[in-house]
C-alpha cells in the first residue's frame, strides 16, 4: 500500500543535462484559438533558430480534464523532453505537474501561474521550472487606472464593466482589482458589469442590454478583446461615438492596436504571445540541456511596447501590429 | 390550460420587470430582446417539428457553426456577401440533410447520431478555418444582421415569418400531419402508407435549414466566422422545446410555445443585465424558473 | 349457491369515478363473495374496466368506499392492493418487453435475501405451468411472443400471486375457444379453493356457463347483479343495451360468380412465417382465415398488405403481378388493413379522432400540400356519424375510447377511402356485443358494394357466419378450405384439429 | 452480437494503437489511461441504471461541481481532510434526493427537471466559492487521489468496486430487476406491485452518489474545489452509456458496455495525444467512431 504522491516528490524534477534532437510538448489551452496558436508560432520560430528543437502542440478544447490528462500521457510517454504549458485551469493542472517531475520533464508555464496562488509568479510546485506570465492583478489594476485619469474632470463618471466570466478565477480576481481601483473615487459609478465569456456575440448581446438600464456611458471597461469588438458593434449601432469615450479592450490582438492607433478604443491591456513562446521554449530548453532557468519571466517585458498601450504610446512605435489574431 | 404554463411564466415576469425597472419596457429593448434571441428561436422553431416527429437533434449548434464559416469564407474567398449570405443556409440544409440520411439509413436513433454528427460537423468548422477566425470586411455582408426594417431588424421578421411559416406548415398541411402522426405511432402511420423515414428526413433537413438560416444573421451580425459560434446553441433549443410543453415521446406540441420557451429563458438574461444583477445568481434562477414552469404545467394537468 | 350466506371478500358503496367529462362509474355499489366467479358485462364504455382498475388499486376514486375482507381501504395502490391480496389482469396487455416469460410472471413477487433474488425462479415457474398448461417458454422474453401467449403470461402473473380476488379484465380476447377453456377450468379451480375471481368479458355465452354470477353495467351504473343461472344472453343483452338486440349474424351478401377475377390473389408466396400461401379473394367475397392461435394468420395478412418482404411467390392485385410491396403501394391500389393490434398498430392514440380517420386519405383533402379543414371535417363527420361512433365529436381524444369505439373509428379511416381489396385482423377483438353485431352488418355492406373482404377472427362463429369460403391455416401454410355456408364451428374445429392431430399429440393433456 | 459493438470497436483501437506506437502498451499509459477516466466512468456507471430506468441524468456535472466545492470548503473550514472527502458523496447522495424527489413528485420528466436542476446546482457551486477556488493544502486529502494500491491508483480500484457492485446490483438482485421492469414498461411495473416512483427516485440518488463519488476522486487529485469542475462530464457520461447499447427508451442496458463506452471514448483521446496527430481531426475522429461503433451494431441486428 504505498502512496504514489509520495513517489513523485522524493524524485527530483532537475534532469541531467541532456544534448542532441529536444522534443518540447506545447499544451495549448485549445489549439483553435488565435492566442494559442501566436504562442506555438512563437515557439516554434524560437525552435528553429536551435536547429535541433521540436515543437508539437497539444489541443486541451478548453477543458482542465483534458489538459490534465495530457501532462500525465506526455509524462508517462518518454517521447518528450519539456513541456510548455497555457493552463486552463492553474490550479487542477498543478496535481498533474509531479508526474512531469517524477518523468524529469520540465514544465514551463506561460500566462498564468500554476498552483493556488493567481498572482505568485515563482514556481508554486515542482516541476515548474519557469513561469512566463504577468502579474494579472496589477496589469488589472493598470487598466482601470487609465479610467480613474479619464473619469478625472467628469462627475458622475459611469462605467460599465465587460468581464469574461465572474464564475472563472482570474476574471473574479480582475474584477476586484477594477474595483479596487474604481470604487476609490467617488465621482466614478461602476454601472453595470455584464459577462461577455470572451465571445463577441455574447458581449454584443450583454452590451446592448447595459446600454438599455444605462443610456449614458462614459466608460466601457473590458478584460478581452474579443469582448470589445462585439460591444463595439452595440454602442455603433445605437449612435455612440466610441472615440469619444473611453473603450478599453484585454489582449493585444491585432484588431485591437489598429482599434487603439485609430483612436475608437482609447487604451488595451497588452500580451505578447509570440514572445511568451519563444520565452517560455529558451527556459524550457534551457532546463532540459541543464543550463540555468529564468524562474520568473515578467511577460510585461516581452515586447516593444508597455503592456497598457494609448494611441499616443502606439503612434511612438509605428511597426508594433499585434502579436496575434483570433 | 397546461399548455399555457409557458406563456403565463412569460407574461410573469415580463410584468415583474416593467415595474422593477423603467428601462425594460422601453421599444429598443423590446426590439433588442428579440433581435439577440432570433437565430436561437428560429433553430428551436424547426427543433420543435424534430421533436414531435420522435427525434432529437443535438447537431444544431455544430451546423451553425459550420455555417458561419462557410458564409465568412464565400464571402471572403469569392468576394461576394450575398453568396456569402446564401451559402449558410445551404450548407445547414446539406448538414441537416446528411444527418437525415444517416438517421433513417443506418437506422440509429437520432439522440446518438446527431450527437456523432455534432462532432464531425464541429470538426469540420475548424478545418475550415485552421482554428482561426474568418473576418470579412463590413458593408453589405453586416447588412442582414444589423440592418431592419425601420426600427424592426430583419432577424425579427425572419424569425416571424419563418416561426409562422413553420407553424402553417404543421397545422394546415399534409406534412405537417404526417410529422404529427409519425411522432405519435411510427408503425400505424408506416401501415396508413406514410413513408415514416422520409418524413423523418425532412424535419431533419428542415432543422438544418434553420440553423443555417440562424447562422446567416449570427455571422452578418458578427462580421466574422467563428468556428465555435454554435456552441451550446442546441442544448439551449431543445430547452427551450420542451420547456415549451413539447412532449420529448413526440406526437404533441406546438411552435408557439417554443418560441415563447426562447424568449423566457431570453427575459431572464435581459433581466440580469438592466437590473445588473449579481450574476452568480443568473444560472440559479434560470434553473428555478424553469422548474417553475413545468411544475406550473404539472400542477394543472392534475384532476 | 344456496345455504348459508356466503362470506363477502369484497364491497364497493357508492363509487364514483369522473375523468374530465366522462362519468366512468356513477355510484356503483357492488358485494364480491368469496369462491365465486363473478361476471361482469356491459358495453364498451360501460364502465367494467374502470370498476376493476379501483379494486385493483390502479385509480383512485373520485367518491365512495372499497371495504376488502372486512376492512374498507383508505389508500390504496396496486402494491397495497396486491398485498390485501387483490390482483387485477390489465384489459390492455401490460408487460415488460425485455424481461423473460417467467421474469413477467413472478415480478414483484421475486423471493429473495437481502434483496439478493434466489435462482429459483424456473422451478417456481414449472410449478406453476404445471396448473396452467398452457407451455410457454420460460426464458424467451415477452417481446418474441404473440399477443395471445402475452396474454397467457397475464393471466400467469395473477395466478402467480397467490391471490384471493383476481380481477380478469378479457383475459380470453385472444385466445382461441380451446385455450379459453382451459382458463375456464383454472377458473374453477380456483373456486374451489376459495379464489374470487371477477370475471370481465364480452363473451355471454362463456359468462353463462362459468360464471356464478352476473353483473350487468351500462353508463357507469350497475343495472342488476343475478346469480347467472337466472339469466339468459337474450335478458343479458337487452339489460347492457336497454334494448333488445337481434343477435343473430345478418345475411350473407351472394358469393361472386366463381368466374369472377379475383382481386388480389397470392400465389405460392413465402415470407417469414408463411410458408407456400396461395389464395384468391374476389370483388364482394369474404374470404375467412380460420386456424388456432399462432398459426401464420396474421403473417399471411401483412406479406399480401406489403409489410413484410416477400422471399418468393407472387401477389397480384387486379391481375397485376405486385412488385413494389409496401402498405404504402397497397393503399395507393386500393387495398386496406385493419391490423389486430389496434392501439399499438391502428390508432395514433395522441392525435384526435378526425387526424386518424384523414391520415391516409389526406392527399384528397389537400391542394398543394395545404389542407382544406372545410372538406376534411365534412367527409369524416358524416361517417363518424354513419358508423355510430361515440362519442362523435371529430377532435375527440381517442386514446380513452372505449374498445369498440376505437374499432369503428379503424373502420371510418378505411372506409374513406373505398378499398377494392379490405383485410380485417381480429376486427371485433374486445367489442360488445351491440357493436359486433354493427361490424358485422359494415362488413356486409362492405361486401355488397364490392369490396373483397379478408377476414380474419379467432372466433370461429365470426369466420365460419360471415365467410364465403374459409381457408384453414396452420403452421403459415393453408391446409384446407371449407365452404362458410353450411359448415359449422365444431366441423372446423375439427378440421383444425386433424390437421394439427400429428404435430400437437400433448395438446389433449389437459388439467 | 449487436451488444458486443462497443467491446469490438475497443478492441479494435486498441489493437491499433499497439501496433501503431510503444508509447501505447505500457503499464503506466494503461494505468493512466483508466485512472484518469475512472469519474466519468463512475459517474456512467450509475447513469446507466438511471437510462435503464427511462431516465435521464443531466444534472451529474453539476452535482460534480457542488461535491467537488463542498469537499474542499469542509476539509478546509473543518480542518478534516477526511471529513472533507466524505462530504462529497453524502453531498452527491442529497442533490440526486432532490433530483429524484423533484422528477416523482412534481411528476416532470428527468430530462427537463435534470436540465433544470443543474442549473441551480451550478448556481450553487459557484455561491459556495464566491466565484473563487477553494485551495486544500496538500497532506491527507491528496492520497486519495493521488495515491493507490502498489501501481493501481485508488480510482481504478474504486471504478472496478462501484462497476461490479452495480452489475451485481442490476443483474441479481430485486432493485435491479425492478429498475429494468420500470424502464420497459412502468405501467407493468406499477400493475405488478413495484413502487415505480421509488424505484426511479432511487436511480437518481444513486446516479447522485456516483457523481459524488467521482468528484471525491476528483478534487482529491486536483487539491482544490473548483464550480467548474464537472462542466460537460453529464454530456460525455450519457454518451458512453448510449454508445455502450443502453437504449434510450429505458428498459435494456448493462453496466460493462458504458464503461467500454467511456474507455473507447478515452483511447481515442489517448491516441490522439501519443500518436502526436493532428488536434484538429480529432472531434472528426470522434464523431466518426461513435457512428461507426452504432452501424456496426445496426448492421448485426438486421436480420
Ligand atoms: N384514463 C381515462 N381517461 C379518460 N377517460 C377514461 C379513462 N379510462 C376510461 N375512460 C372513459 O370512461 C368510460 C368507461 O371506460 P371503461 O374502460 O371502464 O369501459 P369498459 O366497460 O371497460 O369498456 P370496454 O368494454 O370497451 O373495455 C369510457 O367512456 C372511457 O372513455
Ligand atoms: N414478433 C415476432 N417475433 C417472433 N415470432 C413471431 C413474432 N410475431 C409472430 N411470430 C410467430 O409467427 C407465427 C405466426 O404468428 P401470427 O401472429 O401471424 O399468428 P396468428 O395466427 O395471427 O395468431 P394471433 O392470433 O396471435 O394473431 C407464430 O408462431 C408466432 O410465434
Ligand atoms: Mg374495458
Ligand atoms: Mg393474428
Amino acid at each position: 500500500n504505498s502512496d504514489v504522491s509520495q513517489v513523485y516528490s522524493s524524485a527530483s524534477a532537475a534532469p541531467s543535462g541532456k544534448s542532441g534532437q529536444v522534443r518540447i510538448a506545447l499544451l495549448a489551452s485549445s489549439s483553435q484559438n488565435g492566442f494559442n496558436k501566436a504562442v506555438y508560432d512563437g515557439a516554434v520560430a524560437k525552435a528553429k533558430e536551435y536547429g535541433d528543437v521540436e515543437v508539437t502542440i497539444f489541443d486541451g478544447k478548453f477543458d482542465s480534464q483534458t489538459q490534465f490528462n495530457q501532462v500525465q500521457n506526455v509524462a508517462s510517454q518518454g517521447t518528450y523532453d519539456g513541456i510548455v504549458l497555457v493552463p486552463n485551469d492553474n490550479v487542477g493542472i498543478a496535481a498533474a505537474i509531479p508526474a512531469a517531475a517524477q518523468a524529469k520533464i520540465p514544465v514551463v508555464t506561460t500566462l498564468f501561474p500554476v498552483g493556488p496562488n493567481l498572482t505568485e509568479l515563482k514556481p508554486q510546485v515542482e516541476g515548474i521550472v519557469s513561469t512566463v506570465a504577468a502579474n494579472t492583478e496589477e496589469n488589472s489594476k493598470k487598466l482601470a487606472e487609465g479610467v480613474v485619469e479619464y473619469c478625472e474632470d467628469k462627475d458622475p463618471c459611469r462605467v460599465a464593466i465587460l468581464i469574461g466570466q465572474l464564475q472563472f478565477p482570474f476574471d473574479n480576481l480582475r474584477n476586484k482589482a477594477y474595483r479596487s481601483v474604481l470604487d476609490g473615487h467617488p465621482n466614478i459609478k461602476v454601472v453595470a458589469t455584464g459577462q461577455g465569456n470572451y465571445d463577441r456575440d455574447t458581449s454584443l448581446k450583454a452590451m446592448q442590454n447595459i446600454l438599455q438600464a444605462n443610456p449614458k456611458l462614459d466608460v466601457v471597461l473590458s478584460n478581452a478583446d474579443q469582448q470589445t469588438i462585439g460591444a463595439q458593434v452595440a454602442l455603433e449601432s445605437a449612435g455612440y461615438d466610441l472615440s469619444k469615450m473611453y473603450v478599453t479592450g484585454g489582449g493585444g490582438n491585432q484588431e485591437a492596436i489598429k482599434q487603439v492607433r485609430a483612436g475608437t478604443w482609447a487604451a488595451d491591456q497588452v500580451d505578447f504571445p509570440n514572445s511568451m513562446g519563444r520565452a517560455a521554449l529558451e527556459q524550457v530548453v534551457n532546463a532540459v540541456r541543464g543550463k540555468p532557468v529564468t524562474p520568473v519571466i515578467d511577460a510585461n517585458t516581452l515586447g516593444p511596447v508597455p503592456v497598457i498601450v494609448t494611441k499616443e504610446i502606439l503612434d511612438e512605435h509605428p511597426d508594433f501590429a499585434g502579436e496575434w489574431a483570433d | 390550460m397546461r399548455h399555457y404554463a409557458v406563456l403565463i411564466m412569460l407574461v410573469a415576469l415580463f410584468v415583474v420587470l416593467s415595474v422593477s425597472t423603467s428601462s425594460f419596457l422601453t421599444l429598443t429593448n423590446l426590439l433588442n430582446i428579440l433581435n439577440q434571441n432570433a437565430p436561437l428561436a428560429i433553430i428551436a422553431v424547426a427543433g420543435t417539428l424534430v421533436v414531435i416527429c420522435g427525434g432529437f437533434d443535438l447537431s444544431t449548434g455544430a451546423i451553425f457553426s459550420v455555417a458561419n464559416v462557410v458564409a465568412a469564407w464565400v464571402a471572403v474567398h469569392l468576394g461576394s456577401p450575398v453568396l456569402g449570405l446564401l451559402a449558410a443556409p445551404l450548407a445547414g440544409a446539406a448538414l441537416g440533410l446528411v444527418n437525415g440520411v444517416a438517421i433513417t439509413r443506418l437506422r440509429i436513433h437520432s439522440f446518438l447520431a446527431t450527437l456523432a454528427s455534432s462532432l464531425v460537423y464541429g470538426g469540420l468548422a475548424v478545418l475550415i478555418t485552421g482554428g482561426f477566425l474568418i473576418s470579412v470586411p463590413a458593408g453589405g455582408f453586416t447588412a442582414l444582421g444589423r440592418g431592419g426594417i425601420g426600427p424592426v431588424y430583419y432577424a425579427i421578421v425572419i424569425l416571424a415569418v419563418f416561426a409562422l411559416l413553420s407553424g402553417f406548415l404543421l397545422n394546415r398541411t399534409a406534412f405537417g400531419r404526417y410529422v404529427l402522426s409519425v411522432g405519435g405511432n411510427a408503425e400505424a402511420a408506416e401501415l396508413s402508407g406514410i413513408r415514416v423515414n422520409r418524413i423523418r428526413l425532412y424535419t431533419f433537413l428542415y432543422s438544418g435549414l434553420a440553423a443555417g438560416i440562424a447562422a446567416t444573421i449570427g455571422v452578418s451580425r458578427i462580421g466574422t466566422g467563428q468556428p465555435q459560434a454554435g456552441d451550446g446553441l442546441q442544448l439551449l433549443a431543445i430547452a427551450a422545446v420542451i420547456l415549451g410543453g413539447t412532449s420529448i415521446y413526440g406526437g404533441v406540441g406546438a411552435i408557439w410555445r417554443s418560441v415563447c420557451g426562447v424568449y423566457l429563458l431570453a427575459l431572464i438574461d435581459n433581466g440580469f443585465d438592466i437590473l445588473n444583477a449579481n450574476p452568480f445568481f443568473k444560472d440559479l434562477t434560470t434553473g428555478v424558473v424553469i422548474l417553475a414552469a413545468v411544475a406550473l404545467s404539472v400542477a394543472s394537468r392534475r384532476r | 349457491m344456496g345455504g348459508p350466506a356466503p362470506a363477502v371478500a369484497a364491497t364497493v358503496r357508492e363509487l364514483s369515478v369522473r375523468f374530465g367529462s366522462t362519468q366512468a362509474l356513477d355510484s356503483v355499489s357492488l358485494s364480491l363473495f368469496e369462491g365465486e366467479v363473478h361476471g361482469l358485462v356491459g358495453e364498451n364504455g360501460a364502465g367494467k374496466s374502470t370498476l376493476g382498475k379501483v379494486i385493483g388499486g390502479l385509480y383512485q376514486p373520485d367518491s365512495g368506499e372499497l371495504e376488502v375482507f372486512g376492512r374498507a381501504v383508505q389508500r390504496w395502490d396496486t402494491r397495497r392492493a396486491q398485498d390485501a391480496g387483490v390482483v387485477i389482469i390489465a384489459q390492455e396487455l401490460c408487460l415488460v418487453p425485455a424481461l423473460t416469460v417467467a421474469e413477467n410472471v413472478f415480478l414483484g413477487r421475486e423471493h429473495r435475501t437481502f434483496g439478493v433474488l434466489h435462482r429459483d425462479l424456473d422451478a417456481r415457474y414449472r410449478e406453476l405451468e404445471k396448473l396452467c398448461g398452457f407451455g410457454l417458454p420460460a426464458d424467451a422474453p415477452v417481446q418474441s411472443l404473440p399477443i395471445a401467449d402475452q396474454q397467457k403470461v397475464e393471466i400467469m402473473r395473477a395466478l402467480a400471486r397467490d391471490a384471493r380476488i383476481i380481477v380478469m379484465d378479457e383475459p380470453t380476447s385472444s385466445l382461441t375457444a380451446d385455450e379459453s377453456e382451459r382458463l375456464h377450468e383454472i377458473m374453477r379451480w380456483l373456486r374451489e379453493r376459495g379464489t374470487t375471481v371477477v370475471y370481465v368479458t364480452h363473451f355471454l355465452d362463456d359468462v353463462l356457463a362459468n360464471c356464478d354470477r352476473v353483473t350487468v353495467m351500462r353508463d357507469g351504473r350497475v343495472i342488476r347483479t343475478a346469480p347467472a343461472a337466472q339469466e339468459t344472453k337474450a335478458g343479458l343483452v337487452e339489460a347492457m343495451l336497454g334494448e333488445p338486440a337481434d343477435m343473430l349474424l345478418p345475411e350473407r351478401p351472394p358469393a361472386p360468380p366463381p368466374d369472377t377475377p379475383p382481386v388480389a390473389e397470392m400465389r405460392d408466396v413465402h415470407a417469414g412465417a408463411v410458408s407456400g400461401v396461395s389464395l384468391r379473394v374476389r370483388p364482394g367475397e369474404i374470404v375467412g382465415l380460420a386456424g388456432l392461435v399462432g398459426s401464420g394468420r396474421t403473417e399471411i395478412a401483412r406479406a399480401l398488405f406489403g409489410c413484410d418482404r416477400i422471399g418468393s411467390g407472387e401477389v397480384l392485385f387486379r391481375g397485376e403481378p405486385v412488385t413494389d410491396a409496401s402498405p404504402r403501394a397497397s393503399i395507393a391500389r386500393g387495398m386496406a388493413m385493419i391490423p389486430e393490434d389496434r392501439r399499438a398498430q391502428g390508432l395514433v392514440l395522441l392525435r384526435p379522432v378526425l387526424e386518424n380517420v384523414t391520415l391516409p386519405h389526406l392527399r384528397r383533402f389537400t391542394r398543394a400540400g395545404v389542407l382544406s379543414r372545410g372538406g376534411e371535417r365534412a367527409a369524416v363527420r358524416e361517417l363518424i356519424e354513419r358508423l355510430g361512433v361515440r362519442p362523435a365529436a371529430l377532435d375527440g381524444d381517442i386514446a380513452v375510447y372505449s374498445g369498440g369505439n376505437q374499432q369503428k373509428v379503424l373502420f371510418a379511416k378505411w372506409l374513406l377511402g373505398r378499398p377494392e381489396l379490405l383485410i380485417l385482423d381480429e376486427p371485433t377483438r374486445g367489442v360488445d356485443v351491440g357493436a359486433k353485431s354493427r361490424i358485422y352488418q359494415l362488413i356486409v355492406e362492405i361486401a355488397t358494394a364490392g369490396t373483397g373482404i379478408l377476414l380474419i377472427s379467432s372466433e370461429l362463429e365470426e369466420v365460419a357466419g360471415l365467410s364465403h369460403r374459409v381457408h384453414l391455416v396452420r403452421g403459415g401454410s393453408i391446409v384446407g378450405e371449407v365452404p362458410g355456408p353450411g359448415t359449422s364451428v365444431d366441423e372446423i374445429l375439427q378440421r383444425l384439429f386433424e390437421v394439427e392431430q400429428p404435430a400437437e399429440t400433448s395438446r389433449e393433456g389437459r388439467p
